[in-house]
């Protein structure tokens, strides 16, 4: 629901991910962080709610 | 009094111009909504509006306004300052924001304090103000002294009569500015449009459908602090929230805090904020003198009619009529007077 | 709709007489023509100040939080819409059943009064007002107006879906037949297809804008924390700049934390005084949730368990 | 005049000392690093000072230390919220920053050729210890007659300047110190007893006197009868009003008792000023 929010108000598909993983799925939490990263270098820097100051 | 001519065909170069010159706000239309903000040239500004929905105090008062940054590492401190105001051009503005903005004056300038950084925008802008045409059934600035086409505050005042606009040469903040741009401002024609002005005046305060009366209201107010009145419904009602203090040209309230932007920066900044929210007041210990809207109601209406007139001699409205339209629950200040004014006929 | 005012009148005053509730929480005529405000009346005299019509747009189930420990019992007139943000607060047992009575009216939908004021004569004092089906009729001393509801409605009542109270112990008036002049989701599809950057473009043109006056929090009937995250201090999780960053969190925040619970009153797009389009927000979820969760709108049934507060072993699981 | 009348920013300092009053409640004392602006200061008993500490916000705290005591700042925080918590983890040598003084100051002009007769509860005895050692300085203490203090806390632990109480004031010419604990403790052989009884106990005569009372509302609303009830006038009981507060160039709104601003037209009022203004605080 929050991953299908943030897409309609203008995140990129992708910059939000939400995983179920066991502490006993050590081959698995690689895997999705590998993926992940790869995937936030593909889109590059966020935009969206950068912090200006005032 | 002095005055000017200008053709309405030559606004937008006189825009342009101010654009390029100086900061120039001016009124824009987002989707239904008319604020002020800065503007490139004369194709961003909305001038066919009755009464914006955000009022210009934001040009003095910004609702978020740095103060200073900090670097501080525990046993050093450094501060600056950001840089002065801008000179800049406040176009556009109608009588009873303008007349709202010498109501913040004195405040900021204080009776034992300044500030520094309102007086520095105070100083760096001119106000030209722009008369109504129009009176929304909301509006009720005649109560306050205020009108249509009022130009108590502004350096230059516009009128629209027909093609042409009015000009007002108020003070001589107003008189340079016009000077510096004569090929716009001409005086040809001026006094026939002065009568003209004067009739459009005299036909705008006849449309005023909202009877204001303020007899007796500061009196009561002055000798009753607990009146049953402000048990009533407007307390029950009002859902707490901030609109009526933000839409509200004199509303002046701000918080102070800091804002970090790394282990050792940060920025140190002013926002608004309203009496209306329960933690306005709270204080660290768990105290807060206005615990329940009905305090918070009271104060802000105590502020608008009594607090702001015992202190600088003005009444803290000037009947914009924005709170009223904004209200989610239509708690409508003409309507406190009113009643008021009725709790003092039967005392 | 004078035969309604009529009953609403003769309930109200018949509650109060026979001390079945000590309060009744209804509309009253506002200080505009097209405006009502609440009306808190504790005496069978002031019944007279109860009214109803196309300008009632406030949704009084609201204030229900605020009597839930006064010591008598309250009466609350409301729309369908409303009753919806009844059944809500009785499933999540903010109020008790017992200490409630609901007065329920059919609703023939809402206008809003900012449009019917650009055309009614200023200082025009209101007469009576009838529903004509397709348009309602407006009559005043200063003559009589027509408003066609396509036009003039607000827009959540053109999606109305239910014009009858889901919940009421005393109904008054006609039951009236589900009319909506447009697909209910239309405006969220259309921004759903949308690329990325022109859905971003577009709420961050409206988020600007935001003056964190929190008139849509503050009128969420289902908003019912007792300190709000944005009034917490300690920590400070959002601070009182308003800046594009500190918005969009506020808004993404305010319409996740009532998703589920938010019944579609749309009262918070009402109340904006940004006209920032808040309702597509809260809609989008309610679509999803009927896409995802097959979920029906909160509230528009007793009973209905919030669809993020319950785990089914059918739930889709998107994140495995 | 203060010396930075427009600014809201603050003048750095240097904490010299830190001197714990109770488990919760410090006292730092602070120089400024621009010797000048402490030459200009000109902070008279009563007034408060705006602690900045970066990161955290500002704070209204009275200062404790009465001008003739030497070219330093004491300020008595209570750790309550944020900012304070902040404070009490900082060390001798940190720095933060101050700006003021604000608000008006205990008319100590008035008083002169006057007895004083001060009662602290809690940890509100910091307010008036800045006019305490003001009368008791070498330099005015032939202003004023006899200084009595009266003094009470929860328990001994929540006793706030325990040396000033027992050492320092008692010592001095023409003075009285009462200290009480609101129930008995083993080791304590003072008074035991809320402070408002031991107001009636003492028995202040009202001839000549000033009354200077701070401490927790609910003491002040106990003890206020007792001194009516003793003969001494409104005008001749003093207090001195807490409020929340962020600008303390009465701008900002919010601490306002009716048309009056806290901080520009308080901290300090006579009980015959406060019986005119709304009971909202």
């Amino acid at each position: 629901m929050l991953k299908r929010l943030l897409e309609y108000v203008g995140f990129e598909p992708g910059r939000f991910q939400a995983r179920w993983i066991s502490g006993s799925e050590g081959a698995k939490f690689t895997t999705t962080i590998k993926d992940m990263t790869e995937k936030i270098k593909s889109l590059g820097p966020n935009k969206k709610m950068r912090d200006d100051i005032v | 009094m002095e005055a000017r001519v200008v053709n309405k065909g030559q606004l937008p170069e006189l825009l342009d111009k101010l654009a390029k010159d100086y900061d120039l706000i001016a009124p824009v239309q987002e989707e239904t909504v008319v604020l002020f903000r800065k503007i490139s040239g004369a194709a961003d500004a909305f001038l066919e509006y009755t009464n914006s929905d955000v009022s210009p105090k934001g040009c003095f008062l910004p609702q978020n306004e740095k103060t200073f940054n900090y670097t501080y590492t525990g046993d050093s401190i450094e501060i600056n300052k950001p840089e002065g105001a801008q000179k800049a051009v406040l176009f556009g503005a109608r009588p009873c924001d303008i007349k709202a903005i010498t109501t913040l004056d004195p405040v900021f300038e204080g009776e034992k304090f300044g500030d520094e950084y309102y007086s520095g925008k105070r100083e760096n802008t001119v106000i030209i103000g722009l008369s109504c045409t129009k009176v929304l059934s909301t509006c009720f600035c005649y109560a306050f002294e205020g009108g249509p086409c009022d130009g108590t505050g502004s350096d230059l005042l516009f009128t629209e009569i027909g093609d042409k606009y009015y000009v007002e040469v108020n003070t001589e903040k107003g008189k340079a500015l016009a000077d510096a741009y004569s090929q716009i401002f001409s005086s040809q024609g001026a006094e026939q449009l002065a009568k003209d002005k004067e009739e459009l005046a005299k036909k705008l305060a006849g449309e005023f459908v909202r009877k204001v009366d303020l007899t007796g209201v500061k009196e009561l107010l002055d000798n009753n602090f607990e009146l049953p009145y402000w048990n009533g419904d407007d307390q029950k009602k009002c859902l707490g929230c901030g609109t009526c203090t933000y839409v509200c040209p004199t509303c002046h309230c701000f918080d102070i805090f800091d804002y970090p932007t790394g282990d050792f920066t940060g920025a140190r900044l002013r926002c608004w904020d309203s009496c209306m929210y329960p933690e306005y007041t709270l204080m660290a210990g768990g105290h807060n003198p206005r615990p329940t809207r009905k305090e918070r109601v009271r104060n802000r209406f105590m502020h608008k009619l009594k607090y702001h007139l015992d202190r600088y001699n003005m009444v803290g409205c000037v009947g914009c009529g924005r709170c009223v339209r904004k209200c989610p629950v239509n708690i409508d200040i003409t309507k406190i007077i009113n009643d008021l004014k009725e709790v003092a006929q039967n005392a | 709709m004078m035969d309604v005012i009529q009953q609403l009148r003769e309930q109200a005053k018949k509650l109060l007489e026979e001390k079945k509730v000590t309060l009744v929480i209804g509309f009253g005529q506002g200080t505009e023509l097209a405006r009502t405000t609440p009306v808190f009346i504790d005496s069978p005299e002031g019944v007279s100040a109860l009214t109803w019509g196309p300008f009632c747009a406030n949704n009084l189930a609201k204030y229900l939080t605020d009597y839930k420990n006064a010591e008598g019992n309250v009466a609350v007139v409301v729309k369908g819409c409303d009753a919806r943000s009844v059944i809500r607060l009785l499933d999540d047992n903010q109020i008790s059943r017992d200490k409630v009575v609901v007065i329920g009216v059919p609703c023939p939908g809402q206008l809003e009064w900012q449009k019917v004021a650009a055309e009614v004569k200023p200082g025009a004092s209101l007469k009576e007002t009838a529903d004509n089906g397709e348009s309602f009729s407006v009559k005043t001393d200063a003559g009589d107006y027509s408003f066609n509801k396509k036009d003039y409605m607000l827009h959540r009542c053109l999606v109305c879906e239910n014009p009858n109270p889901v919940i009421s112990d005393i109904t008054i008036g006609k039951e009236l037949p589900v009319k909506t002049y447009e697909e209910r989701f239309a405006e969220v599809s259309e921004l759903e297809q949308k690329s990325t950057e022109d859905k971003s473009a577009y709420w961050d043109k409206q988020f600007s804008r935001c003056l964190r006056c929190y008139a849509c929090r503050n009128v969420c009937s289902v908003c019912t924390c007792q300190i709000c995250v944005f009034d917490q201090m300690l920590p400070m999780w959002v601070s009182k700049r308003t800046n594009l960053s500190e918005n969009t969190m506020f808004h993404i925040t305010r319409a996740f934390h009532v998703a589920g619970r938010c019944v579609d009153c749309g009262e918070c797009d009402r109340v904006c005084p940004m006209d920032i389009p808040l309702r597509k927000l809260n809609q989008k979820i309610h679509k999803d949730l009927g896409d995802l969760f097959d979920s029906p709108t909160p509230g528009s049934k007793p009973g209905i368990p919030s669809a993020l507060g319950e785990f089914s072993p059918g739930d889709p699981e998107e994140f495995m | 005049m203060p010396n930075n009348p427009t600014a809201l920013t603050p003048y750095p300092v240097t904490i010299t000392k830190i001197v714990d009053e109770t488990s919760d409640v410090k006292t730092f004392t602070v120089e400024f690093d621009d010797p000048e602006v402490m030459e200009n200061f000109g902070n008279k008993p009563g007034q408060v000072c705006m602690l900045s500490i970066f990161g955290e916000g500002e704070s209204t705290i009275s200062i404790t230390s009465a001008p003739t005591r030497g070219k330093f700042l004491e300020f008595t925080v209570k750790r309550v919220g944020r900012l304070t918590n902040v404070m009490h983890q900082m060390e001798v040598g940190q720095k933060f920053g101050v700006r003021g003084p604000y608000g008006n100051w205990f008319p100590y002009e008035i008083m002169k050729g006057k007895d004083l007769f001060f009662v602290g509860g809690g940890f509100a005895l910091a307010p008036i210890r800045s006019l305490i050692d003001y009368a008791l300085s070498d330099q005015y203490r032939s202003d004023y007659g006899k200084v009595e203090v009266l003094y009470g806390a929860r328990s001994v632990d929540d006793l706030c300047f325990k040396s000033d109480l027992a050492e320092r004031w008692p010592k001095l010419h023409n003075t009285a110190i009462y200290t009480t604990i609101d129930r008995p403790e083993e080791a304590w052989k003072g008074h035991v007893g809320f402070v408002p009884s031991y107001v009636e106990e003492v028995a202040p005569s009202p001839e000549n006197k000033f009354a200077i009372i701070a401490g927790p509302p609910i003491m002040i609303k106990f003890t206020l009868p007792v001194f009516a009830k003793l003969g001494f006038k409104d005008d001749q009981i003093i207090t001195t009003l807490e409020m929340r507060m962020k600008c303390c160039l009465g701008k900002c709104g919010r601490c306002n008792i009716g048309s009056k601003f806290v901080c520009v037209d308080g901290p300090v009022f006579s009980l015959a000023q406060l019986k005119g203004m709304p009971q909202e605080y």
